[in-house]
């Protein structure tokens, strides 16, 4: 199956890639633009199984995310 | 080129141009990464990068895009791979605006007998594949995009971008010499334009043999890839070995260590054809001669363009500005001649440790380690003066290379270089590369600098409009004591200031021309290659002798700006009596080859004067000391400016310009 | 620097190692700061080591490991080599984390915090002026206090990030080793190149054998190429080590 | 309103990060893990309005994603 990974900067913390973006945006011509967090998206293939969820879990904790500064969600999607 | 102790320096130029254009951050990255290729694959150890850089104005939102895209892509890639990026230049005029130019130096160390060749030889032996999978990216890249001018179908060319992938590569680089060092290989190529098509077949051609090789073999990153996608992608990092069957297992390994991709794609024979497989059906067959040999020549009547004047202007040509400070302070503000830290500061230039001396100075200059030996290196470019004169601005060009080592303490050693220019199907630009290339060996055969290699870049055109025609030269010389490294900057009170050489000014083709009035125009003076030579050698004696205390040659912006760079790194300030003859303007900020600025003690000078059998010119033309940037003409004060104004506005510039 | 550095005639006794992880580019700096400097023993540990054997100090290098992709240290801390060192320092050995390998220390939760992009999001590769907070440390006592030295940065992201709790904890334990200062030690937000959380470059753990710094020293160990400002760091292990 | 925008390499473009990522799992205990791609995940704010999703188009375009080598698309999930 499928999984797709959503990593965003834990709330109340520093986004500095964010807080860029949020500054550039007027110069090009967009107003009113704000609470920008740039995180990761991750697609990836995993084996079908019972403990799919579980093994994603795992993966994001240990890996994908840094929980110190980061959140995460997951989905997983039946090829 | 051999530099003694048993060492050999490996050195080459990349353009990277139309790839950077498209896509600056890649661009720049994979430019990095196929040059610093193109050195393991010689067995060297890259020991550092330097980047010639040339945009339009900054003040085009479009071209600090590319500006920043440009410097990030090439401090992501060489700052990931641990190759110091140790120099280079930046140029802006607006002749770049739809042309950028990115041409990447990258120079390797290696003892001399463990050097590779990118041969295939020995019936029988085999054709191994390793680094990255194969995937679509890059088809067509060398055809398309380096050999074509740019219009508006640049979007659909969107999908031959490249990604580069620097983890990959320092693993194929750790991988290559860790193949050298227990001799596993009989030759070794890295996959560029072209892809495999190009790498078997001159692997083969070099060897004098043929390859058979079976394309079904080779690790595809996507699926549905037809056989001559297979054949010409340009995937980046991968490499192409030959290796005897006894030594298949040790390459493997080495390759399992360092995680990498390795397949056997191919064998060895002796029909001198490279004949591709499928599976078992043969699908191609060609002698590799016709691919490698037996190119086509082009007969291009050459046509010298009207812009080429026949001479120079006239001192008085220009109104002579009313406040000469402003002026200097305008030309220090320059995006051309202002400090660069905004660029150097993202490349990491102290990795490897070998940093004798930082970006920033005349050259870069690497110690060997192990040795007192060091290595300087410099790379030129000057396409303004080319376009008003492509002979005489090549020579030029070659000149201030070999003066920039010389003012380090180093003797010129080697040439490499890039030939930026537009689509030489027309006859100006025919012309303009025939005069830039026939000017440059002269200047080389003058100075003693063999030309090891190189690179040609056409096409630099959009819209019938070319870029200036750039010949940009990498030059290495050698620093026989690391302890005795010059640099440009003002040393101590008291100390005389001296102007080594017989050149003469002129506002033709200078910075001042451009900034102040606006206007590229005139003939630019020629180059004295002999004097050139007797300058340099007066130059480097003065600096082995203990004589030179600064060292610095008169270029952009002309003996102010020379006189400014010193006061500024030096942090102390400069007095100075022009001589009478010049208009102010032009003695202050006229462009003149064969020209130094040196300081020494006053106790020195007697010695100075000695070791100049050669009867260079050496005019006494002020002291060292004070706070402030002050030049006379006959008595009255022509420049007037405290050091730390004129540092301010030349430390902050480039930044400012491109924040704002 | 401290005057006239004396070393222990022990000196070629005591054992460095410095782990090489693919895409580690420091690596030999450190080998050679260590041996051609210091005149200690250095040897390269591949990362797929699974022992450290008579080793006195382990050098986690600088560079990208797994190209930094992901998070910067965040693929190499998995290796072999990691459990290993793991429990060296459970052991009470000596590891240094220099710039990756700090980061690397971070993502292993051998030391608190983790690291953002640089505030201005550029690579920044520059001298710095660092204030010794904690002289000592086993890495540091070479130093005095308060002391200025100059030491190299260059990294992409070296922001350091703590929790409030966390920070108490730095500095009530004197985790705190070196800030980010100006020429006259003090500690101001011009002198912060990549917006560090307290102008934080180095810490240590709580038992203090474990340092991590962005700052690279085995850059500053020869006169030639930049000073010798980061020397103090691997004579101070040598000290440590051999008992002065 | 809020925009949620998914960004991810091209079809067909080299994904170093997702690589890398994908060979390093089995050595972390992860097997049997495959196609592997890492992009990005963008939240911000932006006035509410009819232009809102043209205007975001625009932003992907210009600035947040680069479109030669990164596909896009975005949902708008008002407050
Ligand atoms: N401007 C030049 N000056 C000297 N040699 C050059 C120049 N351009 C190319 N060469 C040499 O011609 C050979 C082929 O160059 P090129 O087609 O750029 O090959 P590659 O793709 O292998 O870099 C190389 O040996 C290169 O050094």
């Amino acid at each position: 199956m499928k999984a797709k990974v959503y990593i965003t900067p834990k709330q109340g913390i520093l986004d500095p890639q964010g807080v860029a973006i949020e500054r550039a945006l007027p110069a090009l011509g967009f107003e009113g633009v704000g609470g920008v967090r740039v995180g990761k998206y991750i697609e990836l293939e995993l084996p079908d199984g019972e403990g799919a969820g579980e093994e994603m879990d795992k993966m994001c904790h240990k890996l994908l995310a840094n929980p110190i500064i980061e959140d995460y969600r997951f989905e997983l999607v039946p090829d | 080129m051999i530099i003694g102790e048993g060492l050999a320096i490996a050195m080459k130029i990349e353009s990277h141009n139309h790839p950077s254009a498209i896509e600056p951050f890649q661009g720049a990255a994979t430019g990095i990464g196929g040059i610093v290729r193109d050195i393991f694959a010689m067995g060297a150890r890259p020991v550092a990068c330097l980047d010639t850089l040339h945009f339009g104005s900054l003040e085009k939102a479009r071209q600090k895009f590319l500006l920043d895209g440009v410097v990030a892509g090439v401090a992501s890639y060489g700052n990931c791979m641990g190759i110091p990026t140790i120099g280079g230049e930046l140029h802006f005029e607006d002749a770049y605006e739809d042309n950028c130019l990115v041409n990447v130096t990258c120079v390797g160390m290696v003892e001399h007998d463990k050097i590779l060749k990118a041969s295939a030889s020995g019936e029988g032996n085999l054709v191994i594949l390793f680094g990255s999978t194969t995937g679509r990216d890059g088809i067509g890249g060398a055809s398309i995009l380096a050999s074509a001018e740019f219009d508006e179908t640049a979007e659909e060319k969107r999908p031959t971008v490249q990604v580069g992938d620097p983890f990959t590569e320092k693993k194929l680089l750790e991988a290559c010499l860790e193949m050298r060092d227990r001799g596993l290989l009989v030759g070794l190529q890295d996959l560029g334009a072209g892809g495999l098509s190009s790498s078997a077949s001159e692997m083969a051609s070099k060897g004098g043999s043929g390859i058979d090789m079976n394309i079904a073999r080779v690790p595809l990153r996507e699926s549905g890839m037809e056989p001559f996608e297979i054949m010409i992608s340009e995937s980046q990092e991968r490499m192409l070995a030959c290796v005897t069957p006894v030594n298949e297992a040790g390459v493997m390994a080495v390759c399992a260590k360092w995680d990498l991709d390795a397949t056997v794609i191919g064998t060895v024979t002796g029909n001198g054809r490279l004949r591709i497989f499928d599976g078992d059906e043969m699908i191609g067959d060609m002698p590799v001669k016709a691919l490698v040999d037996e190119a086509p020549t082009y007969c291009i009547t050459p046509v010298r363009p009207p812009h080429e004047a026949d001479v120079a202007l006239a001192d008085d040509h220009y109104p002579l500005p009313g406040d000469l400070d402003a002026a200097l302070l305008e030309l220090l503000a320059s995006p051309n001649i202002c400090s660069r830290r905004w660029v150097y500061r993202q490349y990491d230039h102290m990795v490897q440790t070998n940093n004798a001396l930082w970006p920033g100075g005349e050259a870069a200059v690497i110690r060997i380690k192990g040795s007192r030996r060091g290595v300087a290196l410099v790379t030129d470019g000057n396409g303004r003066r080319c376009y008003l004169d492509p002979r005489r601005g090549a020579r030029l060009v070659v000149a201030e290379a070999a003066r920039n080592l010389s003012c380090a303490g180093a003797r010129p050693l080697a040439v490499t270089n890039c030939l930026n220019f537009g689509n030489p199907e027309k006859g100006e630009i025919y012309h303009q590369f025939q005069e830039a290339v026939e000017g440059m060996a002269e200047a080389c055969r003058e100075l003693e600098t063999p030309v090891t290699g190189g690179n040609v870049s056409f096409y630099n055109e959009s819209f019938g409009k070319a870029v200036y025609p750039n010949p940009v030269v990498g030059m290495m010389g050698l620093v026989e004591d690391t302890g005795q490294i010059m640099t440009h900057g003002f040393k101590d009170e008291g100390d005389a200031v001296l102007l080594l050489g017989g050149g003469r000014p002129a506002v033709d083709g200078s910075e001042y021309q451009l900034r102040i009035h606006g206007e590229v125009a005139g003939r630019i003076p020629d180059v004295d290659l002999n004097q050139e030579k007797k300058l340099q050698t007066l130059v480097r004696g003065a600096i082995l002798e203990g004589i030179a205390k600064s060292a610095h040659d008169v270029s952009d912006g002309g003996l102010a700006c020379c006189l400014a760079e010193s006061a500024i790194e030096g942090g102390v300030g400069v007095a100075v009596e022009l001589e009478a003859g010049l208009r102010p303007d032009v003695a202050l900020f006229g462009e003149a080859p064969e020209l130094v600025v040196v300081t020494a003690a006053e106790a020195d000078l007697e010695r100075l004067e000695r070791i100049n059998g050669a009867g260079v010119p050496v005019k006494r033309i002020g002291r060292v000391g004070g706070n402030r940037i002050r030049v006379s003409a006959g008595g009255k004060d022509v420049i007037d400016t405290p050091v730390a104004e004129a540092a301010q506005v030349w430390r902050e510039s480039l930044e400012k310009v491109v924040a704002g | 620097m401290t005057a006239s550095p004396q070393i222990h005639t022990d000196v070629h006794a005591v054992r460095f190692g410095v782990v090489v992880f693919p895409g580690s580019n420091c690596d030999a700096d450190s080998y050679d700061a260590v041996s051609t400097f210091t005149g200690a023993e250095a040897r390269y540990l591949w990362h797929k080591d699974e022992e450290l054997d008579g080793l006195d100090c382990v050098i986690l290098p600088g560079g990208f490991s797994y190209g930094d992709y992901l998070r910067c240290g965040a693929i190499a801390r998995f290796s072999p080599i990691m459990t290993a060192v793991r429990r060296f320092a459970e052991d009470g050995g000596l590891v240094i984390g220099i710039c990756n390998g700090f980061q690397i220390l971070l993502e292993a939760g051998l030391l608190p915090g983790a690291m953002h992009r640089n505030e201005g999001l550029k690579f920044v590769c520059q001298l710095v002026n660092l204030r010794v907070e904690n002289a000592a440390t086993p890495f540091t006592h070479r130093y005095r206090e308060g002391q200025v030295i100059q030491v190299p940065i260059a990294h992409m992201e070296g922001n350091y990030f703590i929790d409030e709790a966390g920070l108490s904890e730095l500095e009530a334990n004197q985790q705190i080793v070196v800030r980010y200062a100006n020429e006259s030690g003090e500690i101001t937000g011009e002198a912060n190149p990549n917006g560090s959380q307290g102008n934080i470059a180095g810490i240590c753990n709580r038992k203090g054998n474990v340092f991590g710094l962005m700052p690279h020293p085995e850059r500053v160990c020869d006169p030639l190429v930049g000073g010798v400002g980061g020397r103090g760091v691997f004579e101070s292990v040598i000290n440590t080590v051999s008992g002065l």
